[in-house]
């Protein structure tokens, strides 16, 4: 390369040219390594086939769970999409942003952003997970919702409602609770037949009809009436089966 | 751990720095733990302070007189100052942490009192569904706080929540405070102390003010909750077992409509409510009971019997005009009972309240007083 | 001199007068700043908005502690009808809607939020460091000068919603907008959601800066400095920087959640909503502790230079002190725990704790080598060294006041009482605020061409340094004996110890306005500043004072190292003035 | 391997040849040394500002995985409204434009004006059928049906007490994400712009396009992971 920048000087270890202190001339240009378009295309298709493997992998275990009845555990499926996925990541990192050609200095702070990624995420989390270790009593909440009855008071003015956010007294349950239970009562009221159990028939129904999921329909836990197994409530280190609902939903919740 | 407080021994700088002596044996730990952090800053501090000076006074410039060569770095030095305070580290987050669990750490066997915190109050309910009606203020024209009783040298743990915002529960004589949450549990565990044959307070809820073996202990909330925050406090009383459990059956035997309705007053509604007609954070009772009222949507009615009764229970159905709708409910928590003592309270306090059918309401005026549920609203939710 | 001037043909087409010289006309002067990319500039801009800001957070401090002067209480008078006393603010403000803690309440608030976002985060990095940072590493300007005006403007864009929120009756949240009280508050207002987003707006400054400053040192140091050739004050600007840039995005998402939380209730941080308000707190701590030492990194950085230039000496331990600054800057990221050892999990809280203890090391390495440098130095007493001792000394207390609040035990009892507010102040104000007024003293004849009277200026730090103790001292004994923080009216009890704060409060006040005037004195008819007058061997001390539009008239190269004042002669200076001392000959 | 040299000497349309904003007449900032520190410079300062962005979307990590730790049920029901096929669909189009993206720097290097523009509008065009894919299919389908985030929440049948929580994380991720897939195409449109009209990168002066790609595989790398947490994970 005839334009190599740096003439042979005594401010070579200066990394600086005397010469043009301003970069001036045109032709004082180090050249940049442009990646082969033979490897971008190949990268391009491992990341949709690693896209491929990640559906492909979250379908055949919904398949195994529907035709053999094998549930695997939570932290596979999370643990699988999360290497797929970080290995997917790395890729793009490597070869689309070039972190591999460029200088170690980007790479460094990328990693160093990560790191405080990690730690951010790692305390967070040991805060939440062990407050019910010392006194069983700190662990989870009163109720869904807290006991915040004097957070959500109605609007002090009427304009407020439009201007800001509808607010609406829920009376401590949680509001997912509550849009059900006004689904409930109107659902009764207009339908003066009916009684509460075959309001839970119609909501089981339309409540699993967004799943696609090719178990939903003939499924033997659907068959047995969405029941499921009291003792295998979810905990918060197990991920839960699919079918059913929890107590907080009961109609009529136990008393605590 | 369950030895017994040595006797005070504080001395005039511990006094000056903690003022009340401490009243647990975590609090004595976390003394001494403040006192050892104390001096071993004092020791550093007034090395380099003295150092500072000294060396300023004496190599302070002279015209034309240059600074004589002096080494710019010395690692043996470094390391030292570096490795030695930082092992005098070690050891102080050791003990900080040993204390820390001896205050969070329950007791079997404990007395365990259930907490509940709002803006602004406080209330604490014994495991017998007693709850003190007693109050007083801190500081000679400041506000009524409610007093708690607690047993001299029983092991109490408490469980806290909050019906509304964060506050935090501060014992400043047991060195220890626990924020308290709308969501979750909180709560921390002290001894109380064993009391000293010349610890006396004046107990003023008897006819005459007499003294009782006690000492009363402040309690603060810590945590900033709002206009109100620095009127949240209360009197933490530590008495003899046998003045504590009279005063449980006291708390629940019956008493006068009128005076069940002023204690209730005193400690779960004067935050809010004053008395004397002088504005709060909600309308004043004096003469409100009997009287015409303009709610926020510009209607008006009547102040009855019915309308006190809903804005117990549902206290932002209707908002009186100017006043900010932030009330919590007090359903499930002021039993029939209680209420009734409310009302007559309220009524005394009123011209228009003694007479009994002023307005269509008598003494029965509960009976249709269920007040009508907002079409909002869901009795789902409700313990 | 020091540096070897190469003489080039290409670059004397460049302005050699003053940056401050301009067009004629007011406008056009006018036009000329406000589209500046100058580095100076743009510094001098900052400035004088962050002080501005910082007389807006004092008055919200000195009316603090005005209420804070007696307890509120009623009295009953003689014909049986009752009088409140001690509602100070409302009184003075004739309020009638709003009762004085309310006032109070808004009052600590505007203190705390304009204090913590709008003066003391970009106050030392954006003003001197934006004017110094360049200068003193050779470079011309910052890597991306138009950048640097941009985040000049969101400052004030976001300073506007601020100032906004404030005519609008103002936010009584507290600083730290804890949910669910910043949700509830104020709940038909706007206002709490303007000054969220003028927090939010304020980190794109923040992190435009702290890129800038990063890419800077990495990219434009002048030929032959090395990393070890910077000057101290580089070291803490770039540690400061790094902070800046990991930590602010975290802030960002958390307030950009608060707005969304408040406008419609998105739930996350809402326990009512099935939110958790810790993890509010872990969200905007992850931000907020680090935040800290962006406050007092670059303090510590204007320290080291101010002691080793008026010692006229070097600096002891100079890789100890660069490193601890980086020490610092990583460490900062582990600890954000310990502002809620009363919230959390056990665990957590150990973990927390002791890698609080960590953050004390490098500190006090730094404090050891400071007092170190002092050892047979040739020690100016005037106002920036004044300052600089006076940073050792009440840094000293605020960072020793940091072990009880780091153990667990103490903490539980100390936490949110006034022993947590007298800690911070002395930290922030006792160290940053000291070190930053110390720094302008330092720095004022080369940024604006004038000296100021030295006489007045050690009167002023004196009095600063004694209504700073009065002040505050005092909150260190209320808070052991039970005071805690943010409260309206309190106990008898505390009562003398208020008042004597709140007299410190206003001999505060005296002080500033002493500085205040001492450097308008300075500006109107202060004497014409040297280049050099101090003496000192950082670059900028090469350039005229002031500098002219590009810092040097010619590239400059590094040939010593910033402190070397056994060996060199200060550029500009008279040697008969600055003579070297005798060193024993080199063994051959 | 080629080098962004290699394609220095092409001739320049006569037209553009002594435009100021071509890439041939470009000079480096007057406080830089030469381009290449300056290029440096820049790129060094866009993965500064990627770190931020990483770090912004990491409290929206955080607070997936904190509430996906408190509410398990609420996460799994959640994450069964959602569609894998769309966003399946989106990932592939976005990892397309990040391939497109990437060749647009490599035909800036190689002064290849050409491919340069063709694969910016089909960036640009990727770009316009994730956000249509992602309203037509996602955001307005499922606000009608109620799940949105909030108080707007509506939606009647929802097995868990918590969904509306999915629901308000699910909008504050992809928005914020939806949104920078706004910003980074219109940084893409106005490379565009410049080099339809002034051919403005080429070999030595492609900053602006390496940094705006920069931008664009970040807004790829976080979708890289929302995809899976929020569609597959259960």
């Amino acid at each position: 390369m005839s334009h190599a920048a740096h003439a042979n000087n005594a401010h070579e270890d200066l990394g600086w040219n005397p010469e043009d202190p301003h970069g001036i001339n045109p032709h004082a240009h180090h050249g940049h390594i442009v990646v082969g378009w033979k490897l971008q295309l190949s990268v391009l298709l491992a990341l949709i086939f690693l896209t491929v493997l990640t559906v492909g992998f979250y379908n055949a275990e919904q398949w195994a769970e529907t035709a053999f009845g094998i549930t695997l555990p939570g932290w596979v499926n999370i643990v699988g999409a999360m290497t797929i996925a970080t290995i997917k990541a790395t890729l793009v990192c490597m070869y689309f942003m070039q972190l591999r050609y460029d200088k170690a200095l980007n790479t460094f702070a990328l990693l160093f952003c990560l790191f405080a990624v990690g730690l951010f995420l790692f305390f967070s989390i040991i805060d939440l997970s062990t407050r019910g270790w010392v006194t069983e009593f700190k662990q989870g909440e009163i109720v869904a919702g807290g006991t915040g009855v004097g957070l959500d008071s109605p609007p002090i003015d009427a304009s407020f409602n439009a201007r800001v956010s509808p607010r609406i007294t829920t009376a401590g349950v949680s509001i997912a609770t509550y849009r059900r239970n006004q689904e409930m009562q109107s659902w009764l009221e207009a339908r003066p037949d009916k009684e509460e159990k075959d309001f839970w028939k119609y909501f089981y129904a339309k409540a699993y009809k967004p799943s696609r999921h090719p178990g939903d329909e003939q499924n033997y836990f659907s068959q047995l009436g969405f029941d499921r197994d009291p003792d295998a409530l979810s905990t918060p280190n197990r991920s839960v089966p699919r079918y059913g609902r929890t107590d907080a939903l009961d109609p009529n919740p136990s008393s605590d | 751990m369950m030895f017994t407080l040595a006797s005070s021994n504080q001395n005039w700088l511990t006094r000056l720095i903690f003022r009340s002596e401490p009243a647990s044996n975590a609090a004595v730990f976390t003394d001494a733990l403040f006192m050892m952090i104390f001096w071993f800053s004092m020791f550093f501090f007034v090395l380099l302070m003295g150092l500072m000076i000294y060396w300023t006074i004496k190599y302070r410039r002279r015209p034309g007189v240059p600074a004589p060569v002096s080494p710019h770095h010395n690692t043996p030095l470094e390391i030292i100052w570096t490795v030695v305070p930082s092992s005098g580290l070690l050891v102080i987050f050791v003990l900080g942490f040993w204390g820390y669990m001896e205050k969070v750490t329950p007791v079997s066997g404990a007395l365990e009192l259930k907490v509940d915190a709002w803006k602004w109050g406080w209330n604490i309910t014994y495991p017998n569904g007693a709850e003190s009606p007693e109050a007083q203020p801190l500081s000679e024209g400041d506000w009524d706080f409610p007093i708690f009783y607690v047993p001299e040298d029983t092991p109490v743990s408490l469980r806290m929540s909050s019906q509304d915002v964060i506050h935090a529960f501060w014992i400043p004589a047991f060195r220890t405070k626990m924020d308290v949450y709308p969501n979750r549990y909180t709560g921390f565990t002290f001894h109380t102390p064993r009391l000293r044959a010349d610890e006396f307070v004046t107990d003023t809820s008897g006819d005459e003010p007499r003294q009782i073996p006690g000492r009363d202990l402040w309690v603060f909330c810590a945590e900033y909750c709002g206009e109100e925050h620095s009127r949240m406090a209360a009197t933490l009383r530590v008495v003899p077992r046998n003045v504590y459990e009279a005063k449980l059956e006291s708390f629940m035997a019956d008493v006068e409509p009128v005076e069940l309705g002023r204690r209730l007053w005193a400690t779960r509604c004067s935050a809010c409510h004053s008395i004397d007609g002088s504005p709060g954070t909600g309308p004043t009772w004096k003469d409100s009971y009997g009287y015409e009222v303009i709610l926020n949507d510009g209607t008006s009615l009547i102040r009855d019997a019915n309308y006190m009764r809903e804005s117990v229970y549902v206290p932002n159905a209707k908002i009186v005009a100017g006043y900010p709708a932030n009330m919590p409910s007090f359903q499930g928590q002021i039993n029939e009972q209680q209420f009734e003592g409310i009302l007559a309270f309220m009524r005394s306090l009123s011209d228009r309240g003694p007479a009994p059918d002023a307005n269509g309401n008598g003494e029965n005026g509960n009976d249709n007083g269920n007040a009508p549920e907002p079409s909002d609203t869901t009795d789902g939710g409700e313990q | 001199m020091s540096t070897a001037e190469l003489s080039g043909s290409t670059h004397h087409d460049h302005h050699e007068g003053s940056y401050l010289d301009g067009p004629p006309g007011f406008w056009s002067r006018i036009w000329q700043w406000a589209t500046t990319v100058d580095h100076k500039k743009i510094g001098v801009m900052y400035l004088f908005a962050v002080m501005f800001m910082f007389f807006l957070g004092g008055v919200a401090a000195l009316a603090v502690r005005l209420e804070l002067l007696m307890p509120i209480r009623t009295e009953t008078l003689a014909d049986g009808s009752t009088v409140v006393t001690g509602q100070i603010l409302s009184s003075i403000l004739g309020a009638t809607e709003m009762s004085s803690n309310e006032i109070y309440n808004r009052a600590f608030t505007l203190h705390g939020a304009i204090m913590v976002f709008m003066f003391i985060v970009p106050s030392i990095p954006a003003s001197l460091g934006n004017f110094f940072l360049p200068i003193m590493i050779g470079a011309k300007d910052v890597a991306f000068p138009r950048l640097n005006l941009l985040s000049w403007y969101i400052y004030v864009f976001g300073s506007i919603f601020g100032v906004a929120s404030i005519l609008m009756g103002g936010v009584d949240t507290g600083w730290t907008f804890y949910t669910p009280y910043s949700l509830t508050t104020d709940a038909d207002h706007w206002r709490v959601v303007l000054m969220v987003l003028a927090a939010f707006i304020l980190g794109f400054s923040s992190i435009l800066t702290g890129m800038n400053f990063i890419v800077t040192v990495h990219k434009l140091r002048a030929p032959g400095m090395g990393w070890f050739d910077m000057p101290l004050f580089i070291w803490a600007l770039y540690a400061t920087s790094i902070i800046q840039v990991l930590a602010t995005p975290v802030i960002g998402i958390t307030l950009l959640l608060l707005i969304f939380e408040r406008v419609m209730k998105i739930g996350i941080f809402d326990p009512a909503m099935g939110g958790d308000p810790v993890l509010y707190q872990h969200f905007f701590w992850f931000y907020s502790h680090p935040v800290v030492y962006v406050m007092i990194l670059p303090a510590m950085g204007i320290i080291s230079e101010m002691l080793s230039i008026h010692c006229r000496k070097h600096i002891f331990g100079y890789r100890a002190i660069a490193f601890s600054s980086l020490g610092i800057a990583a460490v900062s990221f582990l600890v954000w725990g310990h502002h809620m050892f009363t919230a959390m999990g056990e665990l957590a809280a150990m973990l927390f704790s002791a890698l609080t203890f960590l953050v004390a090391i490098p500190t006090a390495i730094k404090v050891f080598n400071w007092i170190a440098t002092l050892y047979k130095g040739s020690i100016a007493i005037n106002t920036p060294m004044c300052y600089t001792l006076s940073f050792l000394f009440l840094f000293s207390i605020g960072g020793l006041t940091g072990l009880p609040l780091g153990a667990l035990a103490t903490d539980l009892h100390l936490h949110d009482s006034y022993f947590v507010v007298a800690h911070f102040h002395y930290v922030m104000m006792g160290g940053t605020v000291i070190a930053f007024i110390g720094g302008i003293h330092h720095w004022w004849p080369k940024m604006f061409g004038r000296m100021y009277n030295e006489k007045v200026g050690i009167l002023g730090c004196a009095v600063v340094f004694v209504g700073f103790n009065v002040t505050f001292f005092t909150q260190f004994i209320m808070g052991t004996q039970g005071m805690p923080r943010r409260y309206a009216t309190y106990v008898d009890e505390f009562h003398v110890w208020h008042v004597v704060s709140t007299i410190g409060s206003w001999l505060l006040f005296i002080g500033f306005v002493i500085h205040f005037l001492n450097f308008v004195h300075s500006l109107i008819a202060g004497p014409k500043a040297p280049p050099n007058p101090w003496g000192g061997l950082t670059l900028e001390w090469e350039c005229e004072s002031p500098p002219i539009e590009h810092n040097f008239h010619h590239e400059p190269i590094v040939k010593h190292g910033p402190y070397d004042f056994d060996t060199v002669v200060p550029p500009h200076c008279d040697p008969a003035e600055y003579p070297l001392p005798e060193r024993p000959e080199p063994r051959a | 391997m080629q080098t962004t040299l290699d394609a220095y000497d092409t001739p320049a349309p006569p037209h553009l040849r002594d435009h100021p904003k071509h890439w041939r007449n470009r000079r480096a900032g007057h406080h830089w040394r030469n381009h290449d520190e300056e290029f440096d410079a820049a790129k060094f300062g866009m993965w500064l500002f990627l770190t931020t962005e990483v770090l912004l979307f990491a409290g929206i990590f955080c607070g997936y995985a904190v509430f996906r730790f408190l509410y398990p049920e609420s996460w799994t029901a959640g994450s069964q409204h959602l569609d894998w096929w769309f966003g399946g669909a989106n990932t592939i189009i976005l990892l397309i434009s990040s391939w497109t993206v990437a060749n647009a720097v490599r035909c800036a290097q190689l002064n290849n004006q050409k491919w340069l523009k063709i694969n910016l509008i089909v960036t640009l065009l990727c770009a316009a059928a994730f956000v249509i894919i992602k309203l037509q299919w996602e955001y307005i389908p499922k606000i009608n049906e109620g799940k949105a985030p909030g108080t707007f929440f509506s939606y009647e049948f929802a097995q868990t007490t918590h969904e509306q929580l999915w629901w308000s994380l699910y909008y504050m991720g992809t928005g914020i994400h939806a949104l920078h897939v706004l910003i980074g195409g219109s940084l893409l449109g106005w490379v565009l712009y410049r080099s339809w009209k002034y051919e403005a990168y080429g070999p030595t002066e492609y900053t602006m396009v390496e940094n705006s790609a920069l931008y664009w595989h970040l807004v790829d790398l976080v979708w890289i992971f929302l995809f899976p947490l929020l569609y597959l994970i259960h």
